[in-house]
């Protein structure tokens, strides 16, 4: 059992360092064969996993394969904790991942760094699968910092470009800023319960429950609130939540194989499945929980927002994936941990779909992103066009389609959650945020694919002459990827419904949603019909139509609420100021900092007072010594003997 | 009786020798007269049976440090009258300190705290006490190690002193005399072999 | 008659009573047959030094009419000196001009108080530290060369001042050596307690010259070049500044460093004989000497000192008339290159020979 | 009798000598060293006195050792002297107020 968990996490490990170091040697088509077998491998053992989890009952397997050192009784070790949230995981991780790598052949067809970017790749598959294996902190957080290393080094693979060194570092920065807080995290974990294993963690977090600390004097706030929190800080810069969700839009600069697999489908939902796998935890914080359902849910509602206004189509479904992120923090906010996971699946399949179709029309256009210079790519490419069709209807959640299941039932957790004893404003507002989140994702999804597909065909007579059907290494892993797209949603009732995850997952009684939902679950047909009557059904519909209207019927409607919501516009434009109030307040305060740290700090007080200063006193403190060594002998003798007679007089008039 | 005159007469003469000590216009005298302070002292530490320290300040101070301090004197050549300047404008004030200190001396270890009351005068030794003896079995005893360091001491002075005046002239001649000795016949000698003046034609004892 | 002895013995008594008459007239009891010796060394030295040299000396000047062999050429001598004037140069320091003959012969006098002349006579014999006081006094002597050569005012008496003082200081060092070897070999500082510790059968074999022949060597040469004679007498080189420290002098104050120089030819023979000559022993066996008068003329008794110093005097004539002048670098070499490592190096063998109680002079 | 008291007021006026020698004398290097000689032989008289009234031999002992580094001291200070004098043809106090050579 252990061989087969190593083998599914070095296989990817293996090729590429092959590509990587001997890329050059081996070649173009050995290099993305070397990387693809091992990723096939890995996502084939998976399947298999998979399997023995659920046809075979396997229990979770966790075990430790390796002791890197022991330092007071603390062990860092590497070791596998196997259970069917992982199983998941692992499918995901892995299909998503041979699908990319399939399409990467035909997208990166023509570069130069060919190699190079298999070997990122499996790299980042190797990355993830440690991370989503991991039986222990340490070795979470090497898979969370290995992960965000690749997207670093993919983000900036065209580093020539200015703008993607620039998402890069920014990627880096933001994440550091969420990493401080995971790592801090994990070092309250240790502090308390003196372990890195999840299973003793998780065994002791109950007795902390009521403990108090002192982050600042005077104020006692609850330990596991705040080991929560910060653990959450990381999920929210590798997951992308407000505020650090900026760097997920600039990734886009990376090459679109990547924005599918590590932007959309599987790192970024890091953050989620870490949530999930420390529910014991979460469950235990009812503030840290609101505190995430808050975040969440402004993230799922305001980012969709910012989707409306783009022209360049990755950075549409960038936004999608934000809000959709939101929804499954949303979820897990709502301790429906097993529907964030679902929509997590789903959303990676169809994610994963639409950035691909996105580069596929990308490729088509010769790297042309801006969709007012496209329209009317429906008849020139008509398997792209329809697998983006399912990927969309998935997106908006349109009954049938994956998407469908897995929103609604988060819809309806949290419409749930509202009902619990502990509701808040928060709950009402997550409840508010992700039904009004369903009309945006369908008003700006289908605003995408109506300009690109149908209306005007507004590029350039070269490119239209151009323009074709991609290969087969492009359209294969779309369809293989709209398959899953459509059907997916049809788990439901075995991943959420049904006592999938078991132990693997942990819900509070006061908190289980799932469990009410469960209770008036009746099946696949029912929910379906239960969705078609609900708000979100509707509203999808709505905004469906309005895309329709506004960007197929009335394009001048468009320009109306252009001239008339300028200042709306403006707002989205700007990203709600996000990246100015960053890149002023804390680039440019850090800036500032450093300046005056360098002008007061440095100059004045270490150069100028302590280093200068000493210099300078001892200088003067010489200059008046230097009075009084004259260096006449008879001036030293002279105070010697005054000091004699002082002395003596002391001793005859008063001493003794 | 005996004793007190000679004690008198001693400490007079001693202070007498100080005094002219520090206030001769020639070092040379001062030195002089430092040497015939060493003697009264040495007369005063005789009377108080320090035998060894008292010959032994002549031996060290009169016969050797003294001897040097006279021959630096005479042979610097000294500007005298510089050396005097503020003499007497230093006078009052010296007089002035050195006498306030030596009445609060005085006042410290005069006979009212060290007066024969206090400290009796000890039974004189029979006159085969040796001084000597009594001085030697306790410095090579008790004061072994301070001794060494002493010694040790010296040895620093002696390097030191040698090192700070010894100069090489350039130019002096030095006599080798292992090399002379080993010098042979052959290093000093040529024997050259000439042929007669065949053409000689002079008279026989020309 | 008996009422004057009466008187005068009284008086004598009486004055006998204080210490200071008894220590003076001790003195002089031991000075004016000192000074009388040292007058006839000179006759001794012109004598000697002539015959060694193939010629007859003084043998003019004699008593009431007599020649004989010119005996009183010393007294003549210090006749006309005493008459002479003393000549007292213009720049010179007239104080110190006049004391330092006075300093050389003090000391060179001063060192006969604490030597035993035999088993009883000696002024301050009794004294505990009389080899310390020997030495110190001995390093005194080089005040009157240094005061004289100083005080002259005169470059050769000046340079013969500062190579006079020099050779005497260096050679102090080997002589102090040399005598703390005696020290160690008799384990007492008092000469008479030296010169008993030299005591035994074997006579002359018993003395310390032999356990401590490179000391005695030492010593004796030392002694030499201390009273600068020849072959040391670079502090007066006649040929080279022309009479050194005492170039000024003249008179009676020339004829006081005379004296002064021949007192401590006296002293240095008559200490070697205490040191490393057995004093007043005889150098015979014991069992060699006879009962009767011939055994108090052959046995221990004062003459043998006076003997032994005899003897030792002769080799500073000796010397003189043989040896040619030492360069002064060779004179330094040799006492501080020669002497003193060989003066250290005997003391330690010395040191053994005490620890091993090596007989017959250490049992 | 010859209270211990007299030889410490011998020492103590012989000090006072030699500091009032320091004073008047500032400008000759060697009167100054020879004040510190009489200054140590002030000390050491008073050593041997109350050796002597104490009967007690450690305060010879001590003289000796203060003869043993004075001695030492006279040699190394002339020595600088020579050299001082070598270097700048005077010894005046007043000449050597630097520590340069």
């Amino acid at each position: 059992m252990e061989n087969l968990f190593l083998t599914i996490v070095l296989a990817p490990l293996v090729g590429s360092l092959l590509a990587g170091l001997f890329g050059k040697q081996i070649g173009r088509t050995a290099s993305h064969w070397v990387t693809i077998s091992g990723v096939a491998l890995s996502c084939a053992l998976s399947f298999y996993v998979m399997k023995l989890f659920v046809m075979d009952g396997m229990a979770s397997y966790n075990e430790s394969v390796y002791t890197w050192l022991v330092s007071d009784g603390i062990k860092f070790e590497i070791g596998f904790l196997v259970d069917k949230l992982t199983a998941i995981m692992l499918v995901v991780v892995t299909f998503v991942s041979l699908m990319v790598h399939i399409y990467t052949i035909g997208y990166m067809h023509d570069d130069p760094g060919y190699q190079r970017f298999f070997s990122y790749i499996a790299l980042f598959t190797f990355s993830m699968l440690m991370l989503v294996m991991a039986n222990n902190f340490l070795q979470l957080f090497f898979g969370w910092e290995a992960v965000g290393l690749v997207s670093y080094l993919l983000i900036g693979f065209w580093y020539t470009r200015e703008t993607a060194v620039f998402a890069n570092l920014k990627a880096f920065l933001v994440n550091r800023v969420g990493d401080f807080g995971f790592l801090l995290g994990i070092a309250a974990v240790l502090m308390y319960t003196g372990s890195l294993d999840y299973a003793t963690v998780f065994a002791k977090v109950p007795s902390l429950v009521g403990e108090t600390m002192q982050v600042f004097p005077g104020t006692e706030w609850s330990v596991l609130t705040v080991m929560c929190i910060l653990l959450f800080i990381g999920a929210m810069g590798k997951s992308a939540q407000v505020p650090l969700h900026v760097w997920l839009p600039d990734s886009m600069e990376g090459p679109t194989p990547i924005s599918a697999l590590i932007h959309a489908a599987t790192m970024v939902t890091a953050g989620i499945f870490m949530v999930s796998r420390m529910s014991p935890i979460f469950e235990l914080s009812t503030t840290a929980l609101a505190f995430i359902l808050f975040i969440g849910a402004v993230t799922a509602l305001f980012m969709g927002f910012l989707g409306l206004i783009q022209h360049d189509i990755k950075r549409v479904v960038a936004y999608s994936t934000l809000s959709q992120l939101g929804y499954m923090t949303v979820a897990l906010g709502a301790s429906a941990y097993s529907a964030a996971i679902f929509h997590l699946m789903t959303h990676a399949f169809f994610k994963a779909l639409l950035f691909l179709a996105a580069g596929a029309v990308i490729i088509a256009m010769h790297h042309e992103q801006d969709m007012r210079k496209m329209g009317g790519l429906r008849k020139y490419m008509p398997i792209t066009y329809w697998t983006s069709l399912i990927g969309s209807l998935a997106l908006i959640g349109f009954p049938g389609f994956a998407g469908f299941f897995s929103k609604d039932t988060i819809i309806e957790a949290v419409h749930a959650a509202t009902k619990l004893d502990h509701a808040t404003w928060v709950h009402s507002f997550a409840y508010f945020a992700v039904l009004a989140g369903v009309f945006i994702t369908a008003l700006y999804s289908f605003r995408m694919f109506f300009l690109v597909f149908h209306g005007k065909e507004r590029m350039d007579d070269h490119t239209r002459e151009h323009l074709h059907e991609c290969k087969a290494v492009v359209t294969v892993p779309l369809i293989l990827l709209a398959i899953p797209s459509v059907l997916a949603g049809y788990l439901l009732s075995d991943v959420v419904m049904g006592d999938y995850f078991g132990t693997a997952i942990y819900v509070a009684q006061a908190n289980d949603v799932i469990g009410a939902l469960a209770a008036d679950y009746h099946g696949i047909l029912g929910f379906l019909l239960h969705g078609v009557q609900g708000p979100a059904f509707w509203l999808a519909m709505g905004g469906l139509f309005s895309a329709w209207f506004i960007y197929m019927k009335r394009p001048s409607i468009a320009d109306w609420f252009q001239d008339k919501f300028g200042f709306l516009h403006t707002l989205f434009e700007n990203k709600y100021y996000m990246d100015d109030l960053f890149i002023k307040v804390f680039a440019g305060g850090g800036r500032m900092l450093g300046k005056g740290l360098w002008k007061q700090g440095d100059v004045n007080v270490i150069d100028g007072l302590i280093v200068n200063g000493s210099a300078a006193t001892i200088n003067w403190f010489a200059g008046v010594v230097r009075v009084v060594q004259t260096g006449y002998l008879y001036h030293y003798a002279f105070v010697m003997i005054l000091g004699l007679l002082g002395l003596l007089s002391w001793f005859v008039w008063w001493g003794a | 009786m005996v004793e007190i005159i000679s004690f008198y007469v001693f400490a007079g003469l001693l202070l007498f020798a100080a005094t002219m000590v520090i206030t001769m216009k020639n070092p040379v005298h001062s030195a002089l007269f430092l040497v015939m302070t060493f003697f009264n002292c040495a007369a005063l530490w005789l009377m108080l049976e320090a035998e060894f320290l008292a010959i032994t300040l002549v031996l060290v101070y009169v016969g050797a440090v003294m001897v040097l301090f006279l021959f630096v004197v005479m042979m610097l050549d000294i500007n005298i009258a510089r050396m005097r300047e503020g003499f007497a404008r230093y006078l009052p004030i010296a007089a002035v300190v050195a006498v306030i200190l030596a009445v609060e001396l005085i006042l410290v270890v005069g006979p009212a705290n060290f007066g024969l009351e206090q400290f009796a005068e000890p039974v004189r030794h029979a006159a085969d006490y040796s001084n000597t003896r009594e001085l030697g079995l306790i410095l090579y005893t008790v004061y072994l190690y301070p001794f060494e360091i002493a010694a040790a001491i010296l040895l620093v002075a002696i390097v030191a002193a040698i090192s700070l005046t010894m100069r090489r002239r350039e130019g002096t001649r030095h006599q080798d005399i292992t090399k002379q000795v080993a010098t042979k016949a052959t290093d000093c000698v040529r024997v050259v072999k000439m042929e007669s003046d065949t053409d000689y034609d002079g008279g026989s004892d020309a | 008659m008996s009422e004057l002895f009466d008187t005068v013995w009284g008086w004598g008594e009486f004055l006998w009573s204080f210490t200071i008459v008894q220590i003076v007239l001790s003195i002089v009891a031991l000075m004016v047959p000192l000074m009388l010796c040292v007058a006839y060394l000179t006759f001794a030295e012109r004598k000697i030094i002539g015959y060694m040299q193939v010629r007859i000396g003084p043998n003019r000047v004699g008593f009431f009419g007599f020649k004989m062999w010119g005996l009183g050429q010393p007294i003549a001598d210090a006749v006309k000196l005493m008459f002479k004037e003393i000549i007292i140069p213009a720049k010179a320091n007239k104080v110190l001009f006049l004391m330092a003959p006075v300093i050389s012969l003090a000391t060179a006098l001063a060192a006969w108080a604490v030597i035993p002349l035999n088993d009883f006579l000696g002024i301050a014999d009794e004294v505990n530290a009389g080899l310390l006081y020997v030495l110190a006094i001995t390093s005194l002597g080089v005040y009157g060369v240094i005061i004289a050569g100083w005080s002259s005012n005169s470059k050769y008496a000046f340079l013969g001042a500062l190579r006079s003082s020099a050779q005497i200081v260096a050679y102090e060092i080997a002589m102090g050596f040399a005598l703390v070897g005696v020290l160690l070999a008799a384990g007492d500082l008092n000469l008479r307690v030296i010169v008993e510790s030299q005591h035994g059968e074997l006579g002359l074999l018993d003395w310390f010259w032999l356990p401590l022949f490179p000391l005695f060597i030492v010593y004796f040469i030392s002694g030499v070049a201390e009273t600068n004679r020849a072959p040391f007498d670079v502090a007066e080189g006649e040929s080279e500044i022309v009479a050194g420290f005492h170039v000024d002098y003249s008179g009676m104050a020339f004829a006081v460093f005379f004296l002064a120089e021949y007192a401590n030819m006296i002293l240095i023979a008559a200490l070697t004989a205490i040191m490393f000559a057995g004093g007043w022993y005889s150098p015979l066996p014991e069992a060699w000497i006879p009962g009767g008068i011939m055994g108090s003329l052959i046995g221990d008794g004062i003459q043998w000192f006076i003997i032994k110093t005899a003897f030792f005097l002769i080799f500073f004539l000796w010397f003189r008339a043989t040896f040619p002048r030492y360069r002064y670098d060779q004179i330094m070499r040799l006492g501080w290159k020669v002497f003193i490592p060989v003066t250290i190096v005997w003391l330690l063998v010395v040191a053994v020979m005490v620890l091993m109680q090596l007989g017959p002079w250490f049992d | 009798m010859i209270a211990l008291s007299d030889y410490l007021i011998v020492s103590a006026i012989l000090f006072s000598l030699s500091v009032a020698g320091i004073f008047i004398n500032r400008k000759n290097i060697i009167i100054l060293l020879m004040s510190v000689e009489l200054m140590l032989l002030a000390v050491n008289m008073n050593f041997i006195a109350f050796s002597y009234y104490l009967n007690d031999t450690a305060g010879q002992v001590f003289v000796f050792f203060i003869l043993t580094v004075a001695a030492a001291e006279a040699a190394i200070g002339l020595a600088i002297l020579i050299v001082l004098f070598r270097k700048r043809h005077s010894i005046n106090v007043d000449d050597i107020s630097e520590m340069k050579g």
